[in-house]
């Protein structure tokens, strides 16, 4: 499989070339969803295979693609090296599990988006499905990618698939504003990734990731000193908060849900955003020299998952309280990451894919079905019209609520159980986003579902065709079961993704062969392959050896996990009776508060914050430096022009006075004196030629007498 | 110097001589035209006279400069007469005594 | 002896077809003997081993420059006979003897250079050695180049200016 | 022919001016047909420098050497490597497409304008090919006078200012930069007895700091002019805006790249002390005119402007690149040019397509014109995105090397030019938005129409070069190793380690003629790991043909190259 | 050199001033019956079997015509314009080479009057000289239409003048030398004719030929419906019978001229080539004549077939069109002549 791991990238790729050069002009809707859905069918199948095969060979290989950057002679920290990118491709387990989130979540999306996307324009469909495949295979390429380099072709490629997308519907101003607003935030993350990776590149000489990782392990750990492998983790997470939409880098998120929802829910919840994650996992031996920064990704994650769930608990648009929940979801992965349990950063990852993308999903046959209607307020009483996008959408919200046995509930515990026995400050913010967050998806449930008034949309809503509802129904199977992938050894399961994840997250396991693609394996493959299997065994014994399972753990963990569920089903408690028993309480309690409630409904003021300082300061330092432009230096060299002129002038005039005078002088005397020689010309061509002969004449007498 | 046997020098003289026959005409005639021819055939007597110093020489140098003679000539013809011309569609004249605007 | 005729008798010609040219009544009798007078030098230039100037001679000069002057003569009309006019400043006499003295000297220094002791005869009757033209052009395109190519740009400025003159202003 | 290829590429745009000459005033179709012909030809002409181009050469290559002045030793010597062959390729190139997109635009005096075209193209291959030193101030100079019409005669708006402005700017950095000549002229005869101009000569000599410092100076006054350099960039934005599409597309795409050409083809290479003394003052040039530059294009309202400044920006970045004297940045200073060139070139292209619609550049004029036109809508996004420096596209390979190798040197200059790319992602997108989308309320822009065949064919050769550089530079890369090489070993020895070999035996000895002819199956995890082929391994550990990341970071057994004398080690973001 | 060295030039200019006079008058036989053929009439039949000894009937007649000077023409030009007119057209046969070398008597001999090193400049010269006759005529006759007449020949001539002597020098630039017997020779060692070499010259040089004789489609000084006759319009008896004979005698020059050079004169067809070898039994002079007898029909041929020019299209076509491809045709041939 590994042989062919570049057709994941290259199916959504042709699809999006077949799409953009062809679809937008002569195909039909559905040769164009055909064409999207298949080659993401293909990809998807693919990446079953790699998933299966990395599951069974915990090794990582590399598959060489191509010359890319051909070696240029630089010194760095480490002597004498070469600069210089191929194109190679990574497949590990990491890389597999999140090719099968990229891939199996897009498949579904892609056929969700076949229905929801039929009421545009032939063009502006085929334009849909290009983008949608392209981000795809950018995506893949991001998760794929082998070195920095690859990886950053596939994290800014998306980008600007989310450019494209958010602002789709380029003639809404507020669209193409969002989609701006999305590219230049996360560029101001790539700046610091990209002198990250400078960094690092000036660091190990390498930009390769298992090369980097090796040699990131033998620095010694930078638990006191901001030391360069800070420095460098630090520059990387600026670029994955740009991302990720961590503070103070998040404001692109909510306005980006001007975007159709499928692209909400595909990018800006499911893959996309999720790629600062991986970044972290992807570097996690980098990362684990680091504390420091490791200590600041927590404290961001964290914060951030506050307070975008304390934003969302006010918001009135459907597709913002998701976005700021994801915002918030997000930052819990961040915190995982931060307190070191990356494992279940990618856990809440995969499970967060499936659970939002169902909400997102959700949302958008609700929005489908009440025409284009996105404000909370104005529906109501949905249950009746829709009963699968209802059923569906409790089991996500359910599920990102934290209750048993659904997949967010193992995965947030697992963190809440990490961080628990990192930091309890940081346990205690985390606790109360989950509070938090239980009760905002609940309102939301509550305003959508339920409420006595009657939705006001001019016909009756109606459930989604069967191409929207199949995927919610596939997707909330799947929040279902997913979870159960990483059932904690408390519960008498195995925490198999944790295993599954540990070649590609643990330090010693950097193993790593290379190939060309479209070549067989190179001899020796299995040998390395049980090799590292029977490491891996050893390790995982040494493991259990080393933290039995204790008493005293195992009650922390079930305390825990009670606690969380508890504070699950208060939250969802609250909501039910402040929004569907007593409507009435929200509203006292915003007027009671009301310079809290304006705070949050203002999303802390911190968009206009930025507006204030840095958007404005931006334009008047540009408009300011124009000014300069024409006015000093432009200034300086058009005086220099006046100058001359000036000098020219006074040149001018000594020229005609004086120089002019003397040579008019000159030139009338010589008229007046030419009066006394005017005689000798009498205009007769002859006389001068005699003159002529007279003086040959006069020459040869000379010389015939000088003889 | 003798009549016999005939050397370069001889065509020294017959181009002197030709030269003055030049220069006479020159003098005598008024017709602009025949002043010119008059000119050309002193140019011809300088090309007599340098090959003949050629043959004296030994050496073709003379030729090529008779050759610079030719196209001088040619251009001087072509330029004076066309001036002639223009002259003679003002005044309806070639009659050299009648050009005299140049007088003092 | 043969060459002591040709040569008397081309002088003849060149110089009795000279006068005809300046004293004939008509100019176009005028141009016609000009013609035979440059016929009659490029047969000189034969006998002095120039022969491809006498062609040159008689392309340019013959067949080109004096059909020019026909040319002229024939287009300027001439309502009345052109040397009615006299100016009294003008000195012919004083011209013609002027020439005439000039001839003498000329003669005499030739003469006196010919009789020399130093002077060293080359007798014109040597055999002629066939083939001139490429050393001319040799010459002319190796040490003459210059030379060769400020005369082409003459004649296009010759060219360019009668155009000029001769063209009718309207 | 092949011994005068040189030459022949040289004057066929003269003599093609000269058959302009015949063709009759009147017959405009011809005239273009002419110019179009004898543009194509030239760049035809030109591909021998690509597809001839000999790697291992050290010399000039296809070099012709003639008497010119002898009495004061000027040579008529042509000679390119591999740096002036790219340039020269683009020139042809750039030099074809501008005479297509004039076909509809110039509509009075056609024949001059297309004359002054083709003259101006000699002026510029001749300066890319000259080796003497004279020979390229005289093609530098030639350049100017057709440049000048160019936006005197065919030009909009203030055209006269903007063409005597940008004349006389141009003339005096030319003087100042002439005696820079002449000093070094002078000094080479003293030093070794010989008046020369030959540039192979004068970068063997030895010259006193103190008068390189001098030279220095006058040559970066010139050069700069032209690059142009914060605070010599005035001229620039008003010349671009109202020069005629061409003159804009050649000055952005090929003459800016004179000095830039100038400063590694001479003041580096001759002047290499003083080259490493102004570094500081060249990167503090270049820094702020990256970040200025991209602001002050952000507050453009004149589409045209914007882009130009925009111009200064990306030239920032070239000269901190080139000025890092590290290989990485020199290449990376080198590459960029040929991608400014592409993706500015067909910036302004842009303009001149819409501005030959609408007959204006005010970009409040424009708005939701992707909805009119939907494939110029795409070609500009193309574009936009090559020159904000988006991977798989040429700007982002030139700007990561640029930035790459004066991170070596100094991190912070890195991190703050970096800044650059994020402005430019805002100054781009924000042109990008304010035309293509949004409401297309004005009548006047709904009735556009979408790009002809023949502006198709303008710009599929500049799209095809961008996506070819940011998926495959190394044909171009390679092409300028020699060039980086012995402009490195010159000015910045230490920079460079291993100088003899690295490229050769670290990476996979590629095809240029394309990807997918065949990879060898060379891999490279890190530097420098050994090379692939079936090798029996000696340690029992790793198998044969396995590569552990572990043993190639290890690797005390390979032949890595020493570590230049004198590089002290730096901290990453140390300073 | 023998004492009787002299007399054989001296017979050699006997026979080929014989020969061409009487192939003149032939040529005006073979004009008038090609003429009436291509109009489906007999031509002369009535003097001899077929009219063949029309031409000396014609010649007989002219000699016998009262030969009248016009009262007020320039008598002294009138006479000596007819002799200008001819001798040119005859002395240029002087450099033409109608064969190699033959053996008479066991001597060998050429066959040819003089082999100049400057031949063909030779031939250009001499015909310079021959428009004066046509001027001076048209001048003497002091009448209007013979003096239009004249300068229109005169005009013509010169401008035609230019593009035929610079095809003449690429055919000099391509052989290398100016000697008509050298370029036939040159034409040997090349294994080729010069027509496959420069056909472009040839296309040339046969038109300015054709304008070089006033013949059609150029025999504009000739245009009865314009100038009544042209310039000898006022000619009559012998002096016109020798305006006459030049005309047909510069044919038979153009004829000869573009058969040395481009046909390679007295050479068999592919002279090099092995199997074609069996042509050389025919002698050379054999072959000129034949070749110089196909370009004097071809002249007839056009006579018969074209319409007259008008006078300003002519001049253009001398000017606009032959003189640039005369010179592009210059250039190139230097190139190659340089560079192969």
């Amino acid at each position: 499989m590994t042989t062919f791991v570049w057709l994941l990238p290259f199916f959504p790729a042709a699809g999006a070339a077949i799409n953009g050069l062809f679809g937008i002009r002569w195909f039909s809707r559905g040769v164009t969803a055909a064409i999207a859905c298949v080659s993401m069918l293909v990809s998807l199948a693919l990446a079953i295979a790699g998933g299966v095969n990395a599951a069974r060979a915990p090794i990582a290989r590399e598959v060489f693609l191509g010359e890319w950057i051909p070696p240029i002679p630089a010194v760095t920290l480490k002597g004498a090296a070469a600069f210089h990118a191929s194109w190679v491709l990574l497949i590990d387990p990491l890389a597999a599990v999140m090719a099968l989130v990229v891939t199996g979540i897009g498949f579904l999306i892609h056929l969700y988006s076949t229905a929801y996307m039929r009421s545009e324009p032939r063009g502006s469909y085929a334009r849909f499905f290009c983008y949608l495949n392209l981000f795809c295979a950018f995506m893949l390429l991001l998760v794929l990618g082998g070195n920095f380099i690859v990886m950053f072709v596939g994290w800014e490629g998306v980008g600007l698939c989310s450019y494209l997308l958010i602002g789709f519907w380029y003639h809404k101003g507020s669209a193409a504003n969002a989609g701006r607003k999305a590219f230049i935030v996360n560029r101001i993350g790539d700046w610091g990734f990209l002198v990250g990776i400078m960094a690092a590149f000036f660091a190990f000489g390498t930009l390769d990731f298992q090369a980097v990782a090796a040699q990131a392990g033998r620095w010694p750990i930078e638990r006191a000193q901001f030391g360069g492998l800070s420095i460098i983790c630090l520059l990387l997470f600026v670029g994955a908060a740009g991302k990720s939409a961590q503070i103070p880098l998040y404001v692109w998120l909510p306005d980006a849900m001007e975007g159709p929802t499928p692209v909400s829910a595909l990018i800006h919840a499911a893959t996309m955003v999720t790629a600062g994650v991986y970044i972290v996992a992807r570097n996690a031996v980098l990362f684990s020299h680091a504390p420091l920064v490791l200590a600041i990704i927590a404290i961001v994650g964290a914060l951030t998952a506050l307070m975008a769930a304390s934003i969302a608990i006010v918001q009135t648009d459907i597709k913002r309280v998701l976005a700021y929940s994801t915002i918030s979801q997000l930052g819990l992965m961040f915190l995982a990451a931060g307190v070191g349990a990356v494992s279940a950063a990618v856990f809440h990852l995969v499970t967060h894919a499936f659970f939002k993308a169902l909400l997102f999903l959700g949302s958008g046959a609700v929005i489908h079905a009440m025409a284009g209607e996105q404000d909370l307020r104005r529906m109501g009483g949905l249950k009746r019209y829709l009963p699968v996008t209802f059923v569906t959408m409790v089991v996500g919200a359910l599920a990102i609520a934290g209750i048993p046995p659904l997949a967010g509930f193992f995965s947030k515990d697992e963190i809440l159980l990490q961080t628990f026995g990192r930091n309890r400050a940081l346990w205690v913010l985390a606790s109360i986003t989950s509070l938090l967050t239980a009760f905002y998806m609940f309102r939301l449930i509550a305003f959508t579902f339920y409420g006595t008034d009657e939705p006001s949309s001019p016909h009756p809503p109606h459930e989604a065709p069967g191409t929207m509802t199949v995927p919610l129904m596939i997707l909330a199977i799947g929040t279902i079961v997913v979870g159960f992938m990483g059932i904690p050894r408390t519960l008498g399961g195995a925490n198999a993704i944790e295993h599954f994840l540990a070649p590609s997250i643990a330090e010693t396991r950097a193993v790593a062969f290379l190939k060309v693609a479209g070549q067989p394996d190179p001899p020796g493959t299995q040998e390395m392959i049980a090799q590292a299997r029977e490491e891996l065994e050893r390790d995982r014994a040494a493991h259990r050896a080393a933290f039995p399972v204790s008493e005293a753990t195992e009650g922390r963990a079930w305390a825990l996990m009670l606690l969380s569920t508890l504070l699950g089903a208060t939250g969802m408690a609250a909501a039910w009776r402040f929004y569907v028993n007593h409507p009435e309480v929200p509203r006292r309690a915003a007027e009671r508060w009301s310079g809290v409630h304006a705070l949050l409904l203002n999303k802390y003021y911190v968009d206009d914050l930025y507006d204030a300082t840095i958007v404005r300061g931006t334009f008047g330092a540009a408009r300011e430096l124009w000014r300069v432009d024409l006015r000093l230096i432009d200034g300086f060299v058009n005086a220099w022009g006046v100058t001359t002129r000036v000098l020219a002038w006074m040149s001018h005039m000594i020229d005609k006075v004086g120089v002019d005078g003397a040579v008019n002088a000159a030139g009338w005397s010589a008229g007046e004196g030419s009066f006394l020689v005017r005689r000798g010309q009498t205009g007769l061509v002859q006389n001068y030629a005699l003159v002529i002969i007279l003086g040959l004449f006069g020459f040869l007498t000379v010389y015939l007498l000088a003889r | 110097m003798h009549l016999y046997p005939i050397t370069a020098y001889h065509y020294l003289v017959l181009a002197a001589a030709l030269f003055a026959l030049g220069a006479t005409g020159v003098m005598l005639r008024r017709n602009i035209i025949i002043l010119f021819m008059s000119i050309e055939l002193m140019l011809n007597a300088v090309n007599l006279n340098l090959v003949a110093f050629s043959r004296l020489n030994g050496h073709v140098v003379g030729q090529v400069f008779a050759l610079f003679i030719v196209a001088v000539a040619a251009a001087e013809a072509v330029v004076g007469l066309g001036i002639l011309l223009a002259f003679y569609r003002n005044k309806e004249t070639l009659n050299i005594d009648e050009v005299n605007l140049l007088r003092g | 002896m043969l060459e002591a005729i040709a040569f008397y008798g081309l002088a003849a010609l060149i110089l009795g077809f000279g006068v005809m040219v300046i004293t004939a009544r008509s100019a176009v009798h005028s141009v016609v003997f000009l013609v035979l007078n440059f016929l009659a030098v490029a047969v000189v230039y034969v006998v002095l081993g120039a022969e491809f100037l006498a062609v040159i001679q008689v392309l340019v000069y013959a067949g080109g420059i004096v059909v020019l002057y026909l040319f002229v003569v024939m287009l300027v009309n001439q309502k009345r006979t052109p040397e009615a006019h006299h100016d009294p400043h003008r000195k012919t006499g004083l011209g013609i003897m002027l020439a005439s003295a000039v001839l003498a000297e000329v003669t005499a220094i030739v003469v006196y250079t010919a009789s020399a002791p130093s002077a060293s005869p080359i007798p014109v009757s040597s055999p002629v050695v066939g083939g001139n033209t490429e050393q001319v052009g040799w010459l002319l395109y190796t040490d003459y180049l210059i030379a060769f190519e400020v005369a082409s740009m003459l004649l296009l400025a010759a060219m360019v200016g009668a155009i000029l003159f001769a063209r009718r202003m309207d | 022919m092949m011994a005068h290829l040189l030459t022949l590429i040289l004057f066929t745009p003269l003599a093609g001016a000269g058959l302009l000459l015949c063709v009759p005033r009147a017959q405009e179709q011809a005239i273009r047909w002419t110019a179009a012909i004898v543009a194509t030809l030239g760049f035809l002409l030109s591909l021998p420098l690509w597809f001839r181009y000999d790697f291992t050469a050290t010399g000039w290559q296809f070099a012709e050497r003639a008497e010119w002045i002898p009495s004061i030793g000027a040579w008529y010597y042509l000679g390119v490597d591999g740096y002036s062959a790219l340039l020269i390729l683009l020139t042809t190139l750039i030099g074809a497409i501008a005479v297509l997109c004039s076909w509809a635009g110039i509509t009075e005096r056609v024949k001059e304008y297309y004359v002054s075209l083709l003259i101006l193209q000699t002026g510029l291959l001749g300066a890319f090919m000259a080796v003497d030193f004279l020979l390229f101030f005289l093609f530098w100079e030639v350049m100017l006078v057709p440049m000048y019409f160019l936006i005197g005669i065919w030009g909009g708006g203030r055209r006269l200012y903007s063409a005597i402005k940008f004349f006389l700017y141009t003339l005096v950095g030319s003087v100042v930069m002439l005696l820079g000549i002449l000093a070094l002229y002078f000094h080479g005869h003293s030093v070794t007895g010989a008046y020369t101009f030959d540039v192979t000569e004068l970068q063997q000599l030895t010259i006193p700091f103190a008068l390189q410092k001098w030279i220095f100076l006058a040559l970066f006054f010139g050069f700069a002019i032209k690059v142009p350099m914060f605070p010599f960039h005035t001229w620039l934005p008003d010349a671009h805006t109202d020069a005629p599409t061409a003159g804009s597309v050649i000055l952005a795409a090929i003459m800016l790249k004179m000095g830039t050409y100038g400063f590694v083809r001479f003041s580096l290479p001759i002047l290499p002390d003083a080259s490493r003394y102004f570094v500081p003052l060249v990167a503090a040039l270049a820094i702020v005119g990256i970040v200025y530059g991209a602001l002050v294009a952000l507050a453009q309202t004149d589409w045209k402007r914007l882009v130009a400044y925009s111009s200064v920006s990306h030239m920032g970045m070239v000269m901190l690149g080139m000025f890092a004297l590290t290989p990485v940045g020199l290449t990376g200073g080198l590459l960029q040019q040929i991608n400014h060139g592409i993706s500015t070139g067909a910036l302004f292209l842009i303009v001149g397509i819409v501005y030959e619609r609408r007959h204006t550049r005010e970009i409040a004029e424009y708005g939701g014109l992707s909805k009119a036109m939907p494939v110029f809508a795409a070609v500009f996004l193309i574009m936009t995105l090559s020159s904000i420096g988006l991977p798989a596209l040429n700007g982002f390979i030139g700007e990561l090397l640029i930035l790459q190798g004066v991170y070596i040197v100094h991190p912070i200059w890195a991190g703050v030019g970096a800044v650059g790319i994020v402005l430019g992602a805002a100054y781009m997108l924000w042109l990008f938005q304010r035309t293509m989308f949004g409401t297309l309320d004005r009548p006047e822009n709904a009735s556009m129409a979408d790009l002809g065949a023949r502006e198709i064919v303008t710009f599929a050769p500049l799209i095809a070069l961008a996506v070819w550089i940011g998926i495959y530079p190394a044909p171009f890369i390679r092409r300028l190793e020699g060039t980086v090489t012995r402009v490195t070993a010159r000015v910045n020895p230490a920079a460079q380690p291993a100088v003899a070999g690295v490229p050769a035996a670290a990476g996979p000895a590629l095809n240029d003629t394309g990807a997918g002819t065949g990879f060898n199956p060379t891999l490279v995890t890190c530097d420098s790991a050994p090379a692939a082929g079936p090798k029996p391994s000696a340690t029992p550990s790793a198998p044969p043909d396995f590569v552990t990341i572990a043993s190639c970071a290890d690797s005390p057994s390979k032949p890595a190259p020493k570590p230049a004398p004198k590089a002290p080690p730096k901290k990453p973001g140390g300073r | 050199m023998t004492s009787m060295g002299w007399l054989l030039p001296l017979v050699q200019i006997l026979i080929v001033l014989n020969a061409v006079l009487i192939a003149v008058t032939y040529m005006v036989l073979l004009e008038r019956k090609v003429i009436a053929w291509a109009q489906s009439r007999l031509g002369p039949m009535r003097v001899g079997p077929h009219g063949v000894l029309q031409p000396i009937a014609d010649a007989i007649k002219l000699l016998l015509k009262e030969d009248i000077t016009p009262a007020r023409a320039d008598k002294w030009l009138f006479t000596i314009a007819p002799i200008m007119s001819l001798v040119p057209a005859l002395i240029a046969f002087a450099v033409i080479p109608f064969g190699g070398h033959a053996r008479i008597f066991g001597r060998d001999v050429p066959l040819f009057i003089a082999d100049v090193n400057v031949g063909l400049l030779y031939i250009v010269s001499i015909t310079s000289i021959g428009v004066y006759g046509i001027i001076l005529a048209g001048y003497a006759s002091n009448s209007k239409y013979p003096l239009l007449a004249s300068l229109r020949a005169s005009a013509q001539l010169i401008s035609y003048e230019v593009a035929i002597t610079m095809m003449l020098v690429s055919v000099i630039v391509t052989a290398g030398t100016l000697s008509m017997v050298a370029i036939v020779e040159a034409q040997l060692h090349n294994h080729v004719w010069f027509v496959f070499v420069q056909p472009v010259a040839l296309v040339v040089l046969f038109i300015g030929g054709l304008a070089e004789t006033n013949r059609t489609p150029f025999d504009l000084a000739e245009a009865e419906q314009e100038l009544t006759g042209g310039f000898h319009t006022e000619y009559s008896g012998m002096r016109f019978a020798m305006f006459f004979l030049a005309e047909y005698a510069n044919m038979i020059v153009v004829s000869a001229v573009v058969t040395t050079l481009f046909f390679g004169g007295w050479l068999p067809p592919f002279p090099n080539v092995g199997w074609l070898a069996f042509l050389g039994w025919i002698p050379g002079w054999m072959w000129f004549l034949v070749k110089c007898f196909v370009f004097l029909y071809v002249f007839v041929w056009i006579r018969a077939t074209l319409p007259r020019y008008r006078y300003d299209q002519l001049m253009r076509v001398g000017w606009k069109v032959l003189i640039p491809v005369a010179l592009a045709n210059l250039f190139v041939t230097a190139i190659l002549k340089v560079w192969l």
